[in-house]
């Protein structure tokens, strides 16, 4: 049992904390990018694939670099920490996943090479208008004719779907026969982008009898690994959480005690610096738990990982929801402007929650087991 | 003890409740409902719509539109606004400066300025937070100097809502720098189109214009417009603060925010857990508006009753809970917060995270709840 | 709409005050007394009956006082606030209510006209071992032969039950027929008092073909009955509490100006005074919500009544554990010990809780209601 | 990074808890399981079972019983034990005075009491509160007095838990009353049986005796019975509070009553409430262990993990929670508090308003949430 990183990792850490510095050393520069399209930095999008980021979680065969979870982890907390809007968790993460999970080895050779060299963007599009987090796919139906696939039906919201070049499109079967994964090109359907609450970009993608080729074996159910992919990407938005809750703890201890109100710096004031003890309290039992969500992948049994997701889920969600909201209260009206990444970082963290999963969602899927075990064991 | 309102009062409540629903158009009232951002010209209608029925200033004195109602009545008449989606009158017209001038006035300036601010024609905005003086306003540092006999006025404003609106700004300045921080303070009016008076948009975390910095340089205002006595604006100060802070829990929006929403997320009713955090909510905000009531019920002879001091602290993590029950029950439609109306994703559940993220200023702006925690533990506990 | 005492309703809160003043005008005594059976005083009970405080719920023509809910509420409350281990509560509201509401005219008058003048004492059996505040008798049935009824089965607790002269009894009816309310000699039954958590006393009370006499009309289904007084008695258990939670917050707050640590009172710790300024605020709410709910009362509409009942357990409920256990934190270890009222009062309010219905239980029945209104309506 | 134990930790896992569930008698392990209250004879029986393997003192110095241990077998023997129900050795004796006297002691000290401490034939007892020096312990105003070669002691302790099956207990007395008051403090080592010395019980809200004052009344007390340093108490003081401190969250404690509940409340498992209680307290308990076991994971070095600060904190609250839970589960079965064995009522219910009530000292004794809260805002954060 270790909880700590090894020389490579802390490398690996410190080379993608420095590159993402050059581009959001400060907040002001992450605002600019998300006020215009595409809503995130190509340049830095280059270097990161520069970096073999892009391709840390697939194998060399496919292109990449085939790094284990906890490397992933680390890219997805230093993201987070400086609020990057680069669609790695959407694209590489997510989308990037399903591919590696479903794809026969010439697809993900093809997809996951560009993708880890930075030439195509990928978006995963699996949730329908109204959806709630479910592997199963209701608002795209894929139909079959002469060999021929296509897809009819909304996707929505598809993260970093606005500028993606291949949409990996969840669709329920012909027959009831469970649910598919497409790759369909972007330029082929109605992709209509828009900003999120914390400005990332997401979009609505509308199919009508779209040519879309399936991943892997046609016609196979693939539910099972659209749930792991989805489960891996809630750990990997977790590890993104984390970075986030822990930028916000250091701002608002450094606030504390560098503002003053009535003479004083506010670290004077106990019933503030007691809020921040709690913060850091709901951050480090947070933490261990992301260490821990991210080490049970692993292992590689579908049912620990779906387990895990769920703690995480649920532990991260408190978490953020607390030091979220603490983090602008403690700050004041400051922490209301976008011109704070304080603020931002609170939006970042909801939309991060909404999109995979709520801390409610996970709730109810822990409530529905808790008869089954009888200690919750760590290991 | 006696629960049911008396005749003349269950007569009062009918009378606001039909004025509220026929007069004020539909299309106004339904954007309020539905959480949707109004237009300027939207909330100057209703206002002057009201000001019409002289229903827009009635806590005012009596010769100038007030209405010389119950504590009671008044309850009931913010209520019934709330519940019917009127806006309530602006505040910085109707609860701030108004009863100010109204108060502390020359019978010049109340001629001038009271008839005006019933009923809109002068959009005030509000001039009191600094950079460096928010909890403790007392700091404030725009400064007005006499020159003849005008002031000239440079500085900073922050915070100033809706500011990109206004026609006039009330502001704190400083007119003597030389004794305690309290003591060398001075309520100006200010018009807005004097030259050097510099409106400029914060953005918000929601992404919407709502709060500004109003920077002021080299401003000449002429001495008439000088509220009060020199150097008596801290009175003038708590005067408004206090006026701001009683009846301010918003209990009316709220229950019906959360009434909405269980029609608007019908689907999710079937959750046991969502019922129970609808219950928890609704049980929660039973106990604030009972607590408003029986506030009201007490304070006809002037005083405010201690427990005022809840119904901001309360009403404002009520009114967060409901949005964060919202942003919840969204789930991942609540991430087209800035699509657009093709969205297929349901309006409310699209305005969910901005609303969300708009209302953590809830419990901060306009005393924050700490302020509120310092009043209660210091003034009713004696702490 | 009036949410203040009338002169005689101040009078009659002075009056009760003042007499409990004078047997537990301080913690010691309260001590003192259930620390031997029967656990209250019986010299202060005659006292409450003379100035005609157990009859105050009671019609005149049952030898009572006729006084409304709002007065009994007052009782209720002053008994809390000293923490009074007489059985009011369980012995006039609960036992004596259900007498009222479902005896004949001639039962009422005389166990009403004797529990009045406190010539008797009353407890209600209406619980199961196991049981969780049901209207429903599932731990006692009733038999009827040749017109003589007998009870058979187990009560627990039975509150108020160890002293007892008579037991008022819900029991299953014969073949399905709904629950009966009986009368039984306390010395024709076992018996077995103990102290609960805050030493007031209850009962485990065994049947055994035990001679019981109906209430009312003999054989007829009194659920609906026996639901309001439960809810009556409920609401008036919120007033009790509703006087715990204040002595609470006053001890707490003198304390914190009292006590110095670190060469200073615990009021310039602003983290402990803003903790003291919240439990004002659950005080306050709770306050406002007793109030309501015992006026509810008069109206008379038992649905109304149920309403209220689940409304004010809940939020006091809530309230009792906030204030309850901050008190003892903020007291420190002093707050842990029987000689300080103020960790008793915990106990107590926990009692109140379990023994009447906790907020758990009002929350699952208000949540089954949530979807039957559009606002909750106060008035 | 890696979660699975090393086969040499996963071996050494298995024979702990082959050790606890086989050689500890089950009625004393039974007692614990089912939150029963330990007699002070199966106390001593259990750590003397536990101190013949080697087990009871196992992070003392390997010359005086320790093993020698990563701080991750510590963890495990820790929490093997608790989940075996195996009384975890006396505080007093284990954690506090045994390793200070280790630390500090001169070598006639060490042989005289550290192998009578660790196989509990000495049953120590803490002599540090007094009645106005609790979180701020430094205060305190016990006093030794130089007489000849003894010390004569006059004040008072409180909050000496089990103090009345004490042998002797461990004081920080003052012994210079001129100077700063950290700078005056000693510790001594009294034989409660020394005339002069007074237990006196302190009954708690669950009823029950667990807590003491002890009152030193011109006590003599031997010169070779100070510890350390003369005036030097207060480093001795923060030493065996640190060790206190530390892992001290009683996570396995707590997972095991948690599943008990599920066990015993069967029937009430169906409410969906209940179950979401269960699985959010399941869940932050989880984030506890996985908290302690980075925490130990990272303390090889000897520094204690920063975050060790939060294991009492969160545990203590988990702890109570539930608490909280077993009283809402057992109703109004909880009422019979007091009742006989002939009860109609479970057991667990019974037990559940004391226990309840009890625990509430959790967050209080061993340093208070309060000064945890202080710990980490001032030493981690730097605020």
């Amino acid at each position: 049992m270790d909880f700590t990183y090894d020389d490579e990792q802390q490398a690996l850490r410190e080379a993608v904390r420095g590159l993402l510095a050059t581009t959001y050393g400060d907040h002001e520069a992450r605002r600019r990018t998300v006020a215009d399209d595409p809503g995130f930095d190509r340049s830095l999008w280059g270097r990161l694939a520069e970096m073999g980021v892009l391709g840390l979680p697939f194998s060399e065969a496919d292109g990449g670099v085939g790094a284990g979870p906890v490397e992933i982890g680390i890219v997805c907390q230093e993201m987070g920490r400086v609020l990057a809007p680069e669609p790695y968790l959407s694209g590489v993460v997510h989308a990037g996943g399903l591919v590696a999970a479903v794809g026969t080895p010439a697809q993900k050779a093809d997809l996951l090479g560009r993708l880890s060299a930075g030439e195509v963007l990928l978006a995963a599009a699996d949730t329908s208008p109204g959806g709630r987090w479910s592997a199963g796919a209701d608002g795209v139906r894929a139909s079959v004719s002469d060999g021929s696939w296509t897809l009819d039906g909304v996707a929505d919201p598809v993260m970093g779907g606005a500028f993606a070049d291949h949409l990996v499109v969840t669709a329920a079967l012909p027959d009831g026969g469970g649910t598919g994964v497409f790759v369909v090109d972007a330029g082929a359907v109605s992709v209509t982008g828009y900003a999120a609450a914390d400005l990332t970009r997401a979009a609505t993608v509308r199919f009508e009898a779209s040519a879309a080729t399936p991943l892997g074996e046609p016609g196979r159910d693939l539910t099972p690994s659209i749930a792991t992919i989805s489960d891996l990407t809630r750990i990997m938005g977790a590890n993104q959480a984390l970075g986030v809750m822990q930028s916000q703890v250091r701002a608002t201890t450094d606030y504390l005690k560098s503002r003053k109100q009535f003479g004083v710096t506010l670290n004077t004031f106990q019933a503030l610096t007691f809020r921040a003890a709690d913060m850091y309290v709901s951050l480090e039992l947070a933490h261990s738990t992301v260490d821990w969500a991210t080490m049970t992948i692993a292992g590689g049994d579908r049912e620990v990982v779906a387990d895990a997701a769920d703690r995480v889920g649920l532990q991260v969600g408190r978490a953020a929801r607390h030091i979220g909201e603490e983090a602008i209260q403690l700050h004041g009206g400051i922490g209301m402007t976008a011109e704070y990444a304080v603020g931002v970082g609170t939006a970042h963290l909801a939309v991060l929650e909404q999109w995979l999963g709520n801390a409610g969602h996970h709730l109810a899927r822990l409530s529905a087991r808790v008869t089954d075990h009888d200690l919750v064991e760590a290991v | 003890m006696q629960l049911e309102l008396s005749p003349a009062d269950a007569e009062f409540r009918t009378r606001m409740r039909e004025f509220f629903t026929t007069r004020v158009p539909q299309e106004i009232r339904d954007t309020v409902l539905e959480g949707r951002h109004l237009t300027k010209d939207q909330i100057v209608e209703a206002q002057r719509t009201l000001n019409a029925e002289g229903l827009a200033v009635p806590h005012w004195p009596v010769e100038w539109g007030g209405q010389d109602w119950t504590e009671l009545q008044r309850h009931l008449w913010h209520e019934e606004m709330q519940r019917a989606g009127v806006p309530i009158p602006l505040a910085f017209n109707a609860s701030m400066i108004g009863p100010v001038i109204a108060h502390f006035g020359t019978q010049e300036q109340k001629e001038r300025f009271l008839p005006a601010t019933a009923n809109l024609d002068i959009w005030w905005s509000q001039g009191f937070s600094e950079p460096d003086a928010g909890s403790d306003l007392a700091s404030l540092r725009t400064t007005a100097v006499r020159d003849g006999d005008d002031w000239v006025v440079n500085g900073q404003k922050t915070w100033t809502t809706l500011g990109q609106h206004g026609d006039w700004i009330f502001t704190l300045v400083r007119t003597d720098p030389e004794v305690k921080k309290q003591a060398g303070i001075s309520m100006l009016l200010i018009d807005m189109t004097t030259p050097g008076v510099e409106v400029r948009p914060i953005e918000l975390i929601d992404g919407g214009h709502e709060v500004n910095e109003v920077w002021f340089t080299d401003v000449r205002v002429p001495g008439d417009l000088l509220v009060g006595e020199l150097n008596g604006g801290w009175t003038i100060a708590k005067f408004l603060l206090g006026n701001e802070r009683v009846g301010v829990a918003p209990v009316g929006a709220t229950k019906r925010a959360l009434a909405g929403l269980k029609r608007s997320a019908a689907a999710q009713m079937d959750d046991p857990l969502v019922r129970a955090r609808v219950a928890e909510l609704e049980t929660a905000l039973l106990a604030l508006e009972l607590t408003a009531l029986r506030v009201v019920a007490h304070s006809s002879d002037g005083a405010p009753h201690p427990a005022s001091s809840v119904l901001k602290l309360r009403g404002t993590e009520l009114q967060q809970a409901v949005s964060e029950l919202a942003l919840d029950l969204a789930g991942p439609a609540s991430l087209a917060a800035h699509a657009g109306d093709d969205s297929p994703q349901e309006g409310w559940a699209r305005r969910s995270a901005p609303t969300y993220l708009n209302l953590r200023k809830a419990s901060i702006y306009g005393g924050s709840n700490e302020i509120q925690r310092q009043i209660i533990s210091r003034t009713i506990l004696g702490l």
